[in-house]
């Protein structure tokens, strides 16, 4: 199978004969339509399929049975839990929300929109503060290599 | 007690595993029934073991569904010795005899596992197998499993939620090219991010300063980089009719190759195709920070007016977008790397966020067939919300009330987005 | 020397309030210029977040630290396997973003061997095997002499394919990894006896923080193969393992502070190791200052735009 | 004839990889094309090298400015290249690992390449500090959303944001910000990194869609030569 990588390779580099360089776009075509069906299946099932199903959950409670007796009986989630279950689902649908393209941000759709826009600017300012962790890690890593291993500074 | 402790409460349950449990035993039984002739007489029973542990029991062989013929699953019960803490099982042997010939040790499992997958088997060969039971003391032999070959399946029926809900959507996205084409008129909301582009281009023809457009660092299969070029694909069009210059730094070679046939037909398609040349596009190297080096280079010694980042950003985001912005260019970011977008958002003019990435040259173009798809893609919005909202509503009222109707709507909408 | 508590942090000397006098009153400065109105130069903040980190550097300061659940979740699942099981360790990143993970990975690792389990290690950045080198030189030479290669644990070495390699091992490991990283043949490792694929390990932990990484493994090997995933990743790629937390993903070691929390429990846990270094709870000072001063940035930066923008108002 | 071919390429491999999850007898499809890819892409590079020594031999011929650069790239390029190719210093015979020990390859590996990759990247910390002075600011209200979010992380992840809470009573722990953080991790965030993620889900579908029925087709160049 090896022959068919090895000649889409070679046909790629036919784009230095000006003459017949065109052909080159056949490698170009083969590797794009790859992609987009490889990746089409891939994202839709990991993102869209499993997000959704991650996000049906029951929000107040459930049914739990009693290790010792083995009677099963209606539990409530404790209040933390409830508001966390409540906020991602109100979270996700609203962010959803904020991604449509065919109808105008206005009225309830545009308030919900805006809720959205709210929770993707949370996530935002939580991908931040951890980010400014890792990149600050990274610079005492680098001065600890300076001042320590290096110049032997430190300890 | 946590969530994850939570049980079904539903009484069938309790009847409905011991009617899996008697069927399996049931079944497995028949099957040693049938292989009896050949197989039950000769069991081989390590003799010191008989006193010390028991083999497990009820193994069963069966073909691992959905594959191409290349595993088969062995389950049993595990030895009636194997109980956590006491502990007198140390693990299990899996033995495997191949068209009759020489056992072969295949696996060696430690204690409480009940099944095992044999792997990259041929479907023309005959397989069987028994697992030995191990002990400090001794060990003990499973019975062994009639001969079968794993079988090779032409559909995976375990995907059938996701080809229908695919099916669906895809449907929709090429119902709505279909309808767009046909003439239907289709209305799709501002995307602030993608209004800028062509006053960006403009403020670059005024400034009489390049564009620099950066695709992200990966390759060609990666969907990103493809989302970028496909937009590089209408500013080139727009940069030829202003006729401002166009730098394009690349990190890969195939990149260098594709962006160079975009620009190329996005100048043809301005009616300029003479304005085009190679040099508009050069490929620096695949390393990432020698690469940011070099970008950043250019930024700073051409003074670029505006600064596409569009397509897979790393660590290198915010090192690029500070440069363009102490250079004072015009930044329109975006990119579907969510850990990357807070600094767009911070440093950059406009940004795409995720979705509006993929959806931003169907926006450009403005031609009906690519916003068609955008329709189709709300669509797929529409669903992922409606099942949710239902979802959530099935779930939350099944377990308040315990009404069978909301069990088993919540079973089909869960079932309906398991994708294996 | 004075050894007191502030903030709830032993200090070992003077030096602590002469860093923290220094940064304050540099940040005084700052705030008294943004109060008047006066940007500061890039340059002055560049120096500043370097004087910020460097100083702490030269001084200790240590903290206790309490485990989170997504950490203790790690920490329970290799305590609650039956030693011997097969623990996999993958060293996906590079010595670029070592300060950050590495002391995970040691820390895991010393974990595990503990528990007695085999450890198989593996990596998919070229680079990773320098720094598995590390942890096999500071982790198994200097704490576990009598723990043997092949037996104990085993080094499978780096191989090149990213996602491809995972998509392979998930059904086959041999024909990925056909020896270790010292030629010894697959098949004659005794450790990886009855050890086929990754289905049949009982843990997978990825430590890592670019592509591929903990992500990869959770989408190629975790979910497909059905096998426990668990990982240390660098601070900026958490956030986003969070949607597979709790069902996909086990457990996760955040950045530093994760590696922390995990530090502190294992000592905790194992006083035999009291004296065992920790890199990560050592990095949490300077960490800790570094924070203080990018806050203290956000806030001066947003007086001097309000001042600002009253300024335009009023003009 | 110069866009049909290449488009019929583009739908037949599409649907063929879209509908290979479905057929197992098929199932590798998507595992070979990774290799056929790297394959592809190693030719490519020669069109990728050639096209920087070319911009970069012409700047240094032509004495435009800054070429002094030139020579360094070009001087790296070479030397690298012929360190990697022709195994110099390597110990052993030409077969041996490119990075083995005591090679030239290694030596400016390790000396030169790895230490100049993680200095650039150790300058990330620079910019954040830099970006947090000029570009966090709150603008607005979804700007002020990100900031206080980012606040309550990098506060909850030092023991500083404990201490300053430790006041509070047992019942309002979750108050307190570490506890908080977490809750933004686990909820919020969550959420809004779902609803980015199935976003994206569907953008990619669609953009697939697109590129594989050909409505999207500007990489396939100009109509002409």
């Amino acid at each position: 199978m090896l022959w068919v990588g090895a000649t889409l390779g070679f046909l790629m580099l036919l784009r230095l004969i000006p003459k017949i360089g065109w052909i080159s776009r056949w490698p170009l075509s083969f590797i794009v339509g790859c992609t987009a069906g490889l990746y089409l299946i891939n994202y839709f099932s990991s993102n869209m399929m499993r997000q959704v199903q991650d996000t049906i959950m029951p929000l107040f409670g459930a049914w739990l049975a009693d290790p010792t007796t083995g009677q099963t009986a209606f539990s409530a989630f404790p209040a933390y839990d409830v508001v966390g279950n409540v906020v991602v689902a109100v979270g996700t649908f609203a962010g959803l929300v904020y991604f449509f393209f065919s109808k105008e941000h206005k009225g309830a759709f545009g308030a919900t929109a805006r809720v959205g826009i709210f929770f993707l600017m949370i996530t935002f300012g939580a991908s931040f503060g951890y980010t400014v962790m890792s990149r600050m890690s990274l610079l005492i890593g680098r001065i600890d290599f300076l001042f320590g291993d290096w110049l032997g500074m430190i300890r | 007690m946590t969530k994850h402790q939570r049980k079904d409460r539903h009484s069938r349950v309790g009847p409905a595993t011991l009617l899996i449990t008697v069927s399996v035993f049931f079944t497995a039984s028949l099957s040693l029934a049938q292989s009896e002739p050949t197989v039950s007489d000769s069991v081989p029973v390590d003799s010191q073991a008989v006193a010390s542990i028991a083999p497990v029991t009820s193994l069963i062989v069966e073909d691992f569904k959905y594959d191409d013929g290349e595993k088969l699953l062995l389950s049993w019960i595990p030895s009636i010795d194997d109980v956590p803490e006491v502990g007198r099982i140390t693990g299990y042997e899996v033995y495997r005899i191949t068209d009759g010939g020489e056992p072969e040790k295949i696996g060696d499992l430690v204690a409480g596992k009940n099944s095992y997958e044999d792997d990259g088997l041929s479907r023309e060969s005959q397989y069987q197998y028994y697992v030995v039971a191990l002990s400090d003391g001794g060990s003990a032999m499973s019975v062994m499993t009639a001969p079968s070959s794993p079988e090779r399946e032409w559909i995976n029926f375990g995907r059938t939620n996701l080809f229908l809900v695919a099916l669906i959507i895809g449907g929709a996205i090429i119902f709505f090219i279909g309808s767009a084409r046909r003439g239907k008129k289709l209305f799709v909301r501002k995307i602030a991010g993608l209004e800028a582009v062509d006053e960006a281009i403009g403020r670059a023809t005024e400034m009489g300063r390049p564009i620099l457009f950066i695709p992200g660092i990966r390759d060609m299969d990666d969907v990103q980089t493809l989302a970028a070029l496909t937009i590089l694909g209408r500013v080139a069009e727009q940069v030829a009719n202003y006729d401002v210059q166009i730098r394009m730094p690349v990190s890969r070679s195939l990149v260098m190759t594709a962006a160079r046939e975009t620009i190329k037909a996005g100048f043809q398609t301005a009616g300029r195709p003479d304005a085009y040349n190679d040099d508009m596009v050069n490929y620096v190297t695949d390393e990432q920070f020698g690469y940011v080096a070099a970008v950043d280079g250019v930024m700073v010694r051409e003074k670029p007016a505006t600064v596409f980042l569009l397509g897979a950003f790393f660590a290198e985001s915010l090192i690029l977008a500070e440069t363009g912005n102490s250079v004072g260019a015009i930044q329109i970011a975006g990119t579907a790397r969510p850990a990357q977008l807070p600094f767009f958002v911070a440093a950059c003019d406009f940004t795409l966020i995720g979705e509006e990435l993929f959806a931003a040259s169907a926006y450009l173009s403005g031609e009906p067939k690519a916003l068609g798809s955008l329709k189709g893609q709300d669509v797929g919005k529409g669903i992922a919300m409606a099942a949710i909202l239902i979802g959530v509503a099935s779930a939350t009222l099944a377990e308040l009330t315990g009404w069978g109707a909301m069990t088993s709507l919540l079973e089909i909408m869960k079932g309906l987005f398991s994708s294996q | 020397m004075w050894n007191g508590h502030i903030w709830g942090m032993k200090v070992h000397n003077l030096g602590v309030i002469l860093v923290l006098l220094v940064i304050g009153s540099g940040l005084l400065w700052l705030l008294a210029r943004a109060l008047r109105g006066k940007e500061v130069d890039r340059r002055v903040i560049f120096a500043f977040i370097f004087v910020s980190v460097a100083a702490p550097l030269l001084i200790t300061m240590t903290f206790t630290f309490r485990a989170t659940p997504i950490v203790e979740a790690v920490f329970d699942k290799i305590e609650s396997l039956p030693p011997g099981s097969h623990v996999l360790i993958s060293y996906d990143f590079d010595p670029a973003m070592a300060p950050e993970v590495q002391p995970m990975a040691n820390v895991l690792t010393r974990h595990a061997l503990v528990r007695n389990h085999k450890v198989i290690f593996m990596c998919l950045f070229a680079t990773g095997q320098g720094q598995l080198n590390v942890t096999l030189r500071d982790v198994i030479a200097a704490d576990f002499p009598d723990k043997l290669d092949g037996i104990d644990y085993v080094n499978l070495g780096y191989k090149a394919g990213n996602e491809g390699v995972l998509n392979v091992i998930v059904s086959d490991f041999k024909k990925m990894f056909p020896t270790d990283v010292n030629t010894v043949p697959f098949d004659s490792i005794e450790l990886l006896d009855g050890i086929k694929s990754c289905k049949d390990l009982d843990l997978v932990i990825s430590i890592g923080g670019g592509l591929p990484g903990l992500k990869e493994w959770i989408l190629f090997v975790g979910d497909p193969g059905g096998v426990p995933t668990a990982g240390g990743v660098a601070a900026v790629v958490a956030p986003q393992l969070y949607p597979y937390y709790p069902r996909q993903l086990l457990g996760l070691l955040g950045g530093v502070k994760g590696a922390a929390e995990y530090e502190s429990h294992f000592r905790e846990r194992y006083p035999q190791f009291d004296d065992m270094p920790t890199p990560a709870i050592i990095m949490m000072g300077p960490q800790t200052i570094a924070h203080i001063v990018i806050m203290s940035f956000i806030v001066i930066g947003n007086i001097l735009y309000f001042r600002e923008r009253r300024k335009g108002r009023r003009v | 004839m110069r866009r049909e071919i290449p488009l019929a390429i583009t739908i037949f491999v599409g649907f063929l990889l879209i509908f290979s999850v479905f057929f197992p007898p098929v199932e590798d499809l998507g595992e070979n094309f990774s290799l056929f890819f790297d394959i592809i892409a190693v030719f490519a590079f020669f069109l990728g090298g050639g096209n920087l020594v070319r911009i970069h031999g012409k700047k240094l011929l032509k004495r435009k400015p800054d070429w002094a650069f030139s020579i360094v790239t070009l001087v790296g390029f070479f030397l690298m290249l012929a360190a990697g190719l022709f195994k110099i210093g390597n110990p052993g015979d030409i077969s041996s690992n490119v990075t083995a020990e005591g090679s030239l390859f290694a030596i400016m590996y390790d000396n030169i390449f790895k230490p100049l990759g993680a200095t650039m990247y150790a300058l990330l910390a620079f910019f954040v500090a830099s970006a947090s002075y000029r570009a966090f600011r709150a603008k607005n209200r979804e700007a002020t959303i990100l900031l206080s979010a980012a606040f309550v992380i990098l506060l909850g992840s030092t023991p500083l944001g404990a201490l300053l809470t430790s006041w509070m009573p047992d019942s309002l722990s979750i108050l307190e910000i570490p506890n908080l953080a977490v809750w933004i991790l686990s909820s919020p965030n969550l959420a809004g990194q779902r609803a980015i993620i199935i976003g994206i889900g569907l953008g990619v579908v669609s953009m697939s869609l697109r590129l594989i029925l050909g409505v999207e087709r500007s990489y396939l160049g100009d109509e002409g030569a």
